[in-house]
C-alpha cells in the first residue's frame, strides 16, 4: 500500500512541476511593462469602488451547511457501501434508516423555506 | 533514518508550522488557508499510519467541508478584514504560558512512559470491516444511527440560527 | 518504523497550538479554527494508538469517524452562532460579546 | 423474548412526543397536547401490560428479576451497556407513575386554559416540557443500571428547572417574594449539591465494583466484596470503608432530590411553577425519585449497617417532624402542601432507614415494604391534593377577574388593590365548598388520606404500618413520627376549614366557579385511588379484616430484598418469616395503633374545632387564630420563626453572603496592607531622603562660601532634583502602576468573557494534573 | 510480438532493469521509473486537451451554424489544427498583470494549486488494462476528495484578486460545487455498492455489463452533477461573462489565466474519462485480452463519446440562474439520489446472492427504470400543481386589478 502512495507522492511532485513550469516559462518569456493604470482593479472600466471584501448573503452559508451534513453522511455510508455485498438485509435496513433520517432533515429544511434563494 | 521517518518529519513540520501560522496570523483568511495546509499535513500522517481511508476523509470533510464553511463565515462577517483589529487579546501572553506549560506536561508524560511497540499489520480489508462494524447490531450500529440524529439536529439548529428572517 | 512517541508529541504540540489559538484570538472564527486544530490532534492520537495497539480492531477508525461527525456538527453550529451574533451585534470580536457577565 | 421487553418502550413514547412537539407541532397548541396525551396513554397501557405480566409471573428480586441488556457502545475492551431491570420495586412504580402522569397531563389542558382567551402563551412548550419530564421519570424507573438512572435523573432535574421557571417573565411588587426565575435557579443549584454527591458515589461505586448494573452491584457476592474493600482518597491519603461511603454519597443525592433537611429549601419555592408541575414533579414523581433511589440502594445501606442506616433514619425522621411543624404555619395553600410533601417524604426515608437498621428479617422487610407502600399511596393522594388546590387557585383567579369585571369595589377590595391580590393565600378563600363541590369532596378525600383516617383511607394503612414498624424497631423515632402525624392531621384540618368551610372572605371567593371537567375528572379518579389503594396492603395480622384481604403488597414487594435479609422463605414469604421465633411484632400490637389513632384524630378534631367552629376567620386581613394564640402566650417570635420556615433561607443567605464578604475582605485587606503599604513606604522614603538633602543644602547655604557654595548648591540641587524626579517619583509612579495593574488583574477575573473563563479552566486543569503527577507521577508512569 | 501486445506494461520493468543494469540502487531505480511514468501519465491529459480545445471550437461552431477555425482564415496548420499551440504561445508571451489591490501570495498561488489538482486526479484513472498510476484501494474516493482542493483554489483566486466580480464568481462556483458534490458522491455510493470496491481498476473489471445499463439513473445523476462540478454549460454561471465578467479569474492575465483555462478543460476531459470508466466499462472491449493496448483505445473512444455529449450540451443549453441551479440540486437531484441509494440497496439484497448475473442486472435495471418513471410522474404532478398555483395567483391579481 505504501508503495502506491509513494507513487502518489512522486506524482504530486510531478503535478506541482506541471503547475509551476508554465509560469516559470512565461516568467522568462513575457515582457514587463508595469503601469499603475493597468494594475487597477477591473470593474467594467469604471473607477474601482470600495473594497471587494464586502459582505455576502447568509444563504451561501446555508447551502454549505447542508453540504457538510450530507458530506459526513456520505462518509459514513461509504464503508457500508464497500461492505455491501457481505452484509445481510438487516444491515441494509439500518443504513436505509440512516438515510431516511437525513432525508427528513432535508425535507425539514425545505419546508422551512431555508433552501429558497432569497 | 528510514524514508518513513523522513516523510513523518516533513508532514509533521508542515502540520505544526501551518498550525502556528493559524494561531498567529492576523489576517483571518490567511489563517484559514494555513489551517487547510495543516489539514493536508494531518492527512499525510494518516497515510503514514496506514489509514488511507481516514486520510481521504480528512480531505473530504475538513478541507472540503469545514474549511469551506469557515471561509464562507469569513466572507459573511465582514469586519474581520479590518486590519486595525488586533489579532490577539490582552491575555495572550498568559495563554501562551498556559499552552507551553501544558505542552511540557504532556511531553514529559509521553516521554516518561514505556509505549507499546507496533502490534502487527493493518488487515487489508480494514475498511470493509469498518463498514461491517458500523451496521453490526453487536457493534456500532447504535452510535451509527445516533450520528444521523446528531447530523439532523445540527442541520436544523444551524439553519434556524443562521438564516436571515 | 516510526516510534509512537513521535506521533504523541506531535499531537500534543498541535493541541497546545490550538489551545493557544482558542485562548488568545479575538476573532470568533479564529477561535473556532483553534478548536478544529485541537480536534485534529485528538484524532491523530486516536489513529496512532489504533495503529500501534490494535490495528486489527475497527474501533480506532470508527471513533475517528465519529469525531469527524462531531467536529462537523460543532463547526456548523458554531459558525452559525457567530453569523447570528454578527447579524445582531455587528461584531465578531468575542471580547465585545460578554453576555456571560453577571 | 419476554413481554417484559415492552418496558423499553415505556419512556420512548413521551420522548417521541417531546421531539414531535418541539420540532413540528410547536405552533399548534391542540395538536401538541393531543400528542403529549396520546404518548402518555401509550406509556400507560404498556406499563399496565408490563405491570400485570410482572405481577402474574411473578418477578422477584435479584436473580428472579427481569433483566434485558443492550450493548450501547463497544469501546475497545469494555462495553457500555443499556439495560432494563424489572423487579417488584420497579413494577409498583410502573403502576403509580404513568397513572399520575396521565391524570396530570389531562388536568393541565384545563389548567392552562386551553381554548379560552387567557390560554397560556407557551402552551405547546409546556406540554413538550412535561413530556420530556415523563421520559425522564419513566426512564429512571425502568433503567437497569445506575448510569442510566443518573442520566434520567438529570433529565428530570433539567425539566424541573425549566418548569419551575416556566413563567419566567413574572415579577412581584413585593421584592422579598421570590420570582419563578429565582425559584428555578434555586431548585437547580440546590439539587446540584445533592447530585454532586450522587456522581461521586457513582464514581466510587464503579471504581470499587467495576460495574453499575444492578444485578452485578447488588449481588450478595459483590456486597460481600465491597464490605471488605476500601476507597483510597488519593490526595489526602485516606482509606474509607467502601460500603458506608458509597451508601451515604448516594443518599446525598436523595437528600437533594427529595428535599430532605438540610437541602429542602428549594421545594417550597418550587411552588412558583404551574400547579400541575407542582403536582407532577414536586409531589408525585420527581421528589419520590429520591426515595426510589434509597429503596434501590437499600441493599447497600443495609449491608453497610452501622452509621449509614442511622443517618438515613434520622434525616428522614427530622425532615418529617420539620415539614409537619412548618406546614401548620403556612398561609399559602400550596406552601402547606409543599411542606407536607417534605414531611411525608421524610416518613418514607425514615421507614427505609428503619428497615436497614432493624435486626430481625421480619422487621427489615416490613419497614422496607411500608416505605415503598407509602411512596405509592402518597403519590396518589398528594397529587390529588395539589391538583385540587390548583383547581381552587384557578377558581379564585377566575372569581377575582369576575369580581373586577363587575367593578364591585368594597373598601376591603380597595385595600387589596395596592397590595397585589394573591390567589394562593388561604386567607382570601373560605366557603368554597358550595362554590366548587367536586373540588371540595376530592380535596377532603385527599386530606383525610393524608392525615390517615383509619380504615377508609390509603394513607392510614401505609403510614400506620410505618409507625408500627417504628414502634418495634426504634421507639424514639416512633414518637417523633407520631407527633408529626398529629401535626399533619392538624394542618390538614386547618387547610380544609380555611379553604372550603366557613364564609367566603373575598369577592373572589364568592365568585369562584367550579373548574372544567378536564380538571375535575382527574381529581375524581385520583380520589378513588386515594381511598381504595390502601386495601391491597392491609397487614395480615390486622384484626378482623386482616385475614380477609390478602396483603398483596407485602407478598410482592418483599421479593425485592428478601434475598439480602436471608429469610428462609417458603411459599408464604412474609408469613413464614413471621413464624420465626425472634421476629418481633408478629402478634398484632395494639399500642402503636391506638396511640397514632389518638394523635391523628386529635389533630384533626382540634384543627376543625379551632378553624371551623370556635374561631373561624371572617375577614381576609384578620390574624390567624394560631398566631393570635401564640402571641397572647408571648410566643410571637416562635410563630414568626416557624412561619418563615425556621429561617433556613436566611441562614444560608447569611452564610454564603458572609462567606463572599470574607473573601472580598481578604482581597481588600491585601490591597490596603500590601499594595498601599508599598506606596506609602515609597512615598515616605522619598520624602525623608529629599528632606535630608534639602537640609543639607540649607546647611550648605548658611555656610559662608558663597561662590563655591553656589556651584555646590547648584550641583547638589540638580543632583537632588534628579533624585527627586527620577527615583522618588519613579518609585511612587511605579507603585501606583503596580496597584492599578493588580486591580485590573483582579477585576479581569470577572469579565463575563468566555475566553477568560476558558483560560481559568485551563489553568486549573493544569494545576490539578500537576498536583496529581507530583503526588503519583513516579508510581503511575512506571506502571 | 508479445512485447508489443503489452507494450506499456513492459516498459516499466524494462526501464527498471536497464537502470539497475547501469548500477543504480534498486530503490532509486524504482523512484526514477515512477517519476518517468508519472510524467507520461500527466502528459496524457495535457496532449488530449490541446486537441480537445480545437475539437470543441470546431464542433460548437458547427452546432451554432458557424464554421469555426479553418484553413481559409489566419489559423495555423491544416484545419487550424495548431490553433491551440498558437494560443499557448500567445499566453506564454503575454504580460502578467497583478492588481495593486490584490492579495499577492494568494493571487499567485491559486493557478498553481488548481492545475496541480487537475493533474493529480489522473493518478488513479486506469488508462489501460494494466495501465494505472496507483491502483489505490480508495481510488474513486481519492478523486472525490481531490475535488475539495479545487474549491479551495477557486476561493483563493476569488479572494486574492480582491475584485467584487471575482469574489462573487468564486462564491457562486463554490456554492455550486459543494451543492452538486452531494448527488455526485451519492451516485458514486451506488456504484461502489454494485462493484464492491473503491478501486477504479476493480470497478472497471466488475462491469461485465457496463453500469450504464445496470444503474442508468445513477449514471445520469453522476454525469449531471459532474457537469455542475466543472461548471460547464448549463452550469456556467460561475463565469457568466454577461453578468460577472468571467467570474473568479477576471483579474488573471497571461499564463495564469491560461492555467485556469487549461485546468478547466482538463477537468472536463477528466469527468468524461471517469464517467466512461464508471459507467461505460472503461478500457473493456473486444480483443483487449489478446491485445491489451486496445484497452486504451476503447477508453479513448468512450471518453470522446461522453465528451461529445458534454460539448453538445455546451453548444445548445442556455444558462441557469443560480436559484434555479440550487433548487434543481437540493429539491430534485439530492432527494432522487438518496432514494436511488435506498432502491439499489434493497433490490440488490432482494435478488438471491447466488442468482445469475443477468437476473441481478435485470432486476436492477428494472428497478431503475421504475424509479425513473416514478420520478417523472412526481415531477409532472408537482409541475401541474405549481402551474395551477401560478394561474390562481395571476387570476387573483387580475381580480384586484380589474375594479381599479
Amino acid at each position: 500500500m505504501l508503495d502506491q502512495f509513494t507513487f502518489i507522492g512522486i506524482f504530486l511532485i510531478v503535478a506541482l512541476i506541471f503547475g509551476v513550469a508554465p509560469l516559470t516559462i512565461a516568467f522568462v518569456l513575457r515582457p514587463k511593462k508595469p503601469n499603475p493604470r493597468k494594475a487597477e482593479t477591473y470593474e467594467c472600466g469604471l473607477q474601482p469602488h470600495g473594497e471587494a471584501w464586502v459582505q455576502f448573503k447568509a444563504q451561501y452559508y446555508i447551502f454549505a451547511l447542508a453540504f457538510v451534513v450530507f458530506d459526513v453522511e456520505a462518509v459514513f455510508l461509504l464503508p457500508w457501501a464497500l461492505a455491501y455485498n457481505q452484509l445481510g438485509l438487516y444491515a441494509v435496513v439500518e443504513a436505509i434508516i440512516f438515510i431516511l433520517i437525513l432525508l427528513g432533515a432535508l425535507v425539514y429544511v425545505w419546508r422551512k423555506n431555508a433552501l429558497e434563494w432569497m | 533514518m528510514t524514508l518513513q521517518q523522513v516523510l513523518f518529519i516533513i508532514f509533521g513540520a508542515v502540520t505544526l508550522g501551518a498550525a502556528l501560522m493559524v494561531v498567529t496570523r492576523r489576517n483571518v483568511f490567511h489563517a484559514a488557508l494555513f489551517l487547510i495546509l495543516s489539514f493536508f499535513g494531518v492527512a499525510g500522517l494518516y497515510v503514514l499510519l496506514e489509514a488511507p481511508f481516514l486520510a481521504a476523509v480528512q480531505l473530504f470533510i475538513y478541507v472540503g467541508g469545514i474549511a469551506i464553511l469557515i471561509l464562507f463565515a469569513i466572507m459573511l462577517t465582514r469586519d474581520m478584514m479590518n486590519p486595525n483589529v488586533a489579532g490577539a487579546n490582552r491575555q495572550w501572553w498568559l495563554a501562551a504560558l498556559v499552552a507551553l506549560a501544558l505542552c511540557t506536561v504532556l511531553g514529559w508524560t509521553v516521554l516518561n512512559h514505556q509505549w507499546a511497540a507496533p502490534a502487527g499489520d493493518v488487515p487489508p480489508e480494514s475498511i470493509v470491516n469498518l463498514g461491517k462494524a458500523l451496521v453490526d447490531p453487536a457493534g456500532l450500529v447504535l452510535p451509527f444511527e445516533v450520528t444521523s440524529i446528531l447530523l439532523l439536529v445540527a442541520l436544523i439548529g444551524a439553519v434556524t440560527i443562521a438564516r436571515e428572517r | 518504523m516510526i516510534p509512537l512517541e513521535w506521533y504523541l508529541i506531535l499531537a500534543a504540540v498541535l493541541f497546545c497550538a490550538g489551545l493557544y489559538g482558542v485562548l488568545s484570538r479575538r476573532n470568533a472564527v479564529a477561535i473556532l479554527m483553534g478548536v478544529e486544530l485541537m480536534l485534529n490532534s485528538v484524532n491523530v492520537n486516536l489513529v496512532a494508538f489504533w495503529r500501534y495497539t490494535e490495528p486489527a480492531a475497527v474501533t480506532g477508525q470508527a471513533f475517528a469517524l465519529f469525531v469527524y461527525a462531531v467536529a462537523a456538527a460543532e463547526a456548523a453550529v458554531g459558525l452559525a452562532l457567530i453569523i447570528a451574533i454578527w447579524r445582531t451585534r455587528d461584531t465578531v470580536v468575542l471580547e465585545e460579546v460578554d453576555l456571560l457577565k453577571g | 423474548m419476554s413481554i417484559l421487553n415492552l418496558a423499553w418502550l415505556i419512556p420512548a413514547f413521551p420522548f417521541l412526543a417531546f421531539l414531535a412537539i418541539a420540532l413540528f407541532a410547536n405552533k399548534d397548541n391542540e395538536l401538541s397536547h393531543i400528542l403529549a396525551i396520546i404518548a402518555i396513554c401509550a406509556s400507560f397501557v404498556t406499563a399496565q401490560i408490563v405491570f400485570w405480566s410482572a405481577v402474574l409471573l411473578p418477578v422477584g428480586g435479584g436473580d428472579y428479576a427481569f433483566l434485558s441488556i443492550v450493548d450501547w457502545l463497544p469501546t475497545g475492551t469494555t462495553n457500555f451497556q443499556a439495560s432494563v431491570w424489572i423487579d417488584p420495586l420497579t413494577t409498583v412504580m410502573l403502576f403509580m407513575v404513568p397513572i399520575t402522569c396521565l391524570m396530570i397531563f389531562i388536568y393541565s389542558v384545563g389548567y392552562m386554559n386551553f381554548g379560552t382567551p387567557e390560554q397560556d402563551i407557551r402552551y405547546a412548550r409546556f406540554f413538550a416540557y412535561i413530556a420530556l419530564f415523563a421520559t425522564g421519570m419513566l426512564g429512571m424507573v425502568v433503567s437497569g443500571n445506575l448510569l442510566m438512572l443518573f442520566i434520567f435523573w438529570e433529565v428530570m432535574g433539567l425539566c424541573s428547572y425549566l418548569l419551575i421557571g416556566f413563567w419566567f417573565e413574572k415579577n412581584y411588587l413585593d421584592p422579598n417574594k421570590i420570582t419563578p426565575r429565582q425559584a428555578g435557579l434555586k431548585a437547580f443549584i440546590t439539587t446540584r449539591v445533592g447530585d454532586l454527591f450522587f456522581l461521586l458515589g457513582l464514581l466510587a461505586l464503579y471504581s470499587a465494583a467495576g460495574s453499575l448494573q444492578y444485578r452485578d452491584v447488588f449481588s450478595p457476592e459483590m456486597l460481600h466484596h465491597l464490605s471488605e474493600s476500601t476507597i483510597h482518597l488519593a490526595p489526602l491519603n485516606l482509606y474509607l470503608p467502601a460500603l458506608p461511603t458509597i451508601a451515604l454519597l448516594f443518599f446525598g443525592g436523595t437528600v437533594g432530590k427529595s428535599a430532605q433537611v438540610p437541602l429542602h429549601v428549594w421545594l417550597p419555592d418550587a411552588m412558583e411553577g404551574p400547579t400541575p408541575v407542582s403536582a407532577l414533579i414536586h409531589a408525585a414523581t420527581m421528589v419520590s425519585a429520591g426515595v426510589y433511589l434509597v429503596a434501590r440502594m437499600w441493599p447497600l445501606t443495609f449491608a453497610a449497617a452501622g452509621v449509614a442506616p442511622g443517618v438515613v433514619l434520622w434525616i428522614g425522621a427530622i425532615t418529617a417532624a420539620y415539614g409537619a411543624t412548618i406546614g401548620a404555619f403556612q398561609n399559602d395553600i400550596k406552601g402547606v402542601l409543599a411542606f407536607s410533601t417534605i414531611s411525608q417524604l421524610g416518613y418514607m426515608i425514615a421507614a427505609l432507614g428503619l428497615g436497614a437498621a432493624a435486626t430481625s428479617p421480619a422487621l427489615q422487610i416490613g419497614a422496607y415494604v411500608a416505605g415503598v407502600f407509602h411512596l405509592i399511596t402518597h403519590a396518589f393522594f398528594k397529587a390529588l391534593l395539589f391538583l385540587a388546590s390548583g383547581s381552587v387557585i384557578h377558581g379564585i383567579e377566575h372569581g377575582h377577574h369576575h369580581a373586577h369585571a363587575h367593578g364591585e369595589h368594597h373598601e376591603k377590595e380597595e385595600a387589596h388593590e395596592h397590595k397585589e391580590f394573591n390567589p394562593n393565600d388561604m386567607k382570601n378563600m373560605g366557603g368554597l365548598r358550595k362554590r366548587m363541590p367536586r373540588t371540595f369532596w376530592t380535596f377532603l378525600a385527599g386530606g383525610l388520606a393524608l392525615s390517615g383516617v383509619p380504615l377508609i383511607t390509603a394513607g392510614f394503612w401505609s403510614k400506620d404500618e410505618i409507625l408500627a414498624m417504628a414502634w418495634d424497631i426504634h421507639p424514639a423515632v416512633f414518637w417523633v413520627l407520631t407527633v408529626s402525624a398529629g401535626l399533619t392531621a392538624f394542618y390538614t384540618a386547618r387547610q380544609i376549614s380555611m379553604t372550603f368551610l366557613g364564609q367566603p372572605r373575598t369577592k373572589a371567593a364568592e365568585h369562584a366557579p367550579e373548574s372544567v371537567p378536564s380538571m375535575t375528572v382527574p381529581l375524581i379518579i385520583l380520589a378513588v385511588f386515594a381511598i381504595s389503594l390502601g386495601w391491597v396492603g392491609i397487614p395480615d395480622n390486622f384484626p378482623v379484616i386482616g385475614p380477609l384481604v390478602p396483603n398483596w403488597v407485602h407478598g410482592f414487594v418483599e421479593k425485592t430484598i428478601e434475598e439480602y435479609v436471608h429469610v428462609e422463605h417458603t411459599a408464604g414469604g412474609y408469613l413464614a418469616s413471621l413464624a420465626l421465633p425472634e421476629a418481633g411484632g408478629h402478634a398484632f400490637n395494639w399500642a402503636p395503633l391506638i396511640i397514632v389513632f389518638c394523635f391523628a384524630m386529635g389533630g384533626l378534631g382540634l384543627g376543625f374545632l379551632v378553624y371551623w367552629k370556635w374561631m373561624p376567620l371572617t375577614r381576609a386581613d384578620e390574624l390567624d387564630p394560631l398566631e393570635r394564640g401564640m402571641r397572647t402566650l408571648g410566643l410571637g417570635f416562635l410563630y414568626e420563626f416557624l412561619r418563615r420556615r425556621a429561617m433556613f433561607d436566611e441562614l444560608y443567605q447569611w452564610i454564603f453572603i458572609q462567606g463572599s464578604i470574607l473573601v472580598a475582605g481578604a482581597f481588600a485587606w491585601f490591597d490596603r496592607t500590601i499594595v498601599d503599604g508599598i506606596v506609602n513606604g515609597a512615598g515616605w522614603l522619598g520624602r525623608t531622603l529629599s528632606n535630608l538633602s534639602y537640609r543639607y543644602v540649607d546647611v550648605a547655604i548658611i555656610d559662608a562660601f558663597v561662590n563655591l557654595v553656589g556651584q555646590v548648591m547648584t550641583v547638589i540641587a540638580s543632583a537632588n532634583r534628579w533624585f527627586d524626579t527620577t527615583v522618588v517619583n519613579g518609585a511612587v509612579d511605579m507603585t501606583g502602576n503596580a496597584t492599578t495593574w493588580a486591580g485590573k488583574r483582579l477585576r479581569e477575573i470577572q469579565t463575563g468573557q468566555v475566553q477568560s473563563y476558558l483560560l481559568m479552566a485551563a489553568v486549573s486543569v493544569l494545576v490539578l494534573v500537576g498536583t496529581y503527577m507530583y503526588i503519583y507521577g513516579i508510581l503511575w508512569l512506571n506502571r | 510480438m508479445e512485447f508489443f501486445n503489452d507494450f506499456i506494461a513492459n516498459v516499466g520493468p524494462w526501464l527498471q532493469g536497464l537502470l539497475e543494469g547501469i548500477g543504480l540502487p534498486e530503490v532509486w531505480a524504482r523512484v526514477i521509473v515512477m517519476g518517468v511514468g508519472g510524467i507520461g501519465l500527466a502528459l496524457i491529459p495535457l496532449v488530449a486537451v490541446i486537441f480537445l480545445i480545437w475539437a470543441a471550437r470546431k464542433l460548437i461552431a458547427r452546432m451554432q451554424d458557424r464554421i469555426g477555425p479553418n484553413n481559409s482564415g489566419p489559423y495555423p496548420g491544416p484545419y487550424a489544427l495548431f490553433q491551440t499551440f498558437a494560443d499557448a504561445i500567445k499566453m506564454l508571451t503575454k504580460e502578467d498583470v497583478i492588481p495593486t489591490a490584490a492579495d499577492r501570495w494568494v493571487f499567485n498561488i491559486a493557478p498553481i494549486v488548481i492545475l496541480t489538482v487537475a493533474v493529480l486526479i489522473w493518478a488513479v484513472i486506469p488508462v489501460g488494462k494494466d495501465m494505472i498510476g496507483a491502483d489505490l484501494n480508495i481510488g474513486i474516493f481519492y478523486v472525490l476528495s481531490l475535488g475539495s482542493g479545487g474549491m479551495i483554489a477557486l476561493m483563493m483566486a476569488g479572494w486574492g484578486s480582491n475584485n467584487k466580480y471575482a469574489l462573487l464568481g468564486a462564491l457562486r462556483a463554490v456554492a455550486n460545487m459543494v451543492s452538486y458534490e452531494v448527488p455526485q458522491i451519492l451516485s458514486v455510493l451506488t456504484v461502489v455498492m454494485v462493484a464492491g470496491s473503491f478501486s477504479m481498476q476493480e470497478i472497471t473489471k466488475a462491469q461485465t455489463v457496463p453500469f450504464l445499463f445496470v444503474i442508468p439513473v445513477t449514471a445520469l445523476l453522476f454525469f449531471v452533477s459532474s457537469l455542475a462540478e466543472v461548471g460547464r454549460q448549463p452550469y456556467d454561471l460561475v463565469e457568466a461573462d454577461s453578468e460577472i465578467v468571467a467570474g473568479y479569474f477576471v483579474e488573471y492575465s497571461g499564463m495564469k489565466f491560461g492555467q485556469f483555462y487549461l485546468s478547466e478543460f482538463m477537468n472536463n476531459f477528466a469527468i468524461s474519462v471517469i464517467t466512461a470508466t464508471l459507467f461505460l466499462g472503461g478500457w473493456k472491449g473486444p480483443f483487449v485480452d489478446s491485445v491489451p493496448i486496445l484497452g486504451s483505445l476503447w477508453l479513448l473512444l468512450k471518453s470522446l463519446l461522453v465528451f461529445f455529449v458534454l460539448l453538445w450540451l455546451w453548444g445548445t443549453m442556455p444558462r441557469l440562474r443560480i436559484d434555479q441551479m440550487l433548487n434543481f440540486n437540493w429539491k430534485f437531484l439530492t432527494p432522487v439520489a438518496l432514494v436511488n441509494v435506498c432502491v439499489v440497496a434493497l433490490v440488490g439484497k432482494a435478488v438471491p446472492p447466488d442468482a445469475d448475473v443477468w437476473l441481478r442486472v435485470g432486476a436492477l435495471l428494472g428497478a431503475n427504470v421504475l424509479l425513473a418513471l416514478a420520478v417523472l410522474v412526481v415531477l409532472a404532478a408537482a409541475g401541474r400543481l405549481a402551474r395551477r398555483r401560478d394561474e390562481t395567483r395571476q387570476a387573483a391579481q387580475v381580480e384586484e386589478a380589474s375594479p381599479a
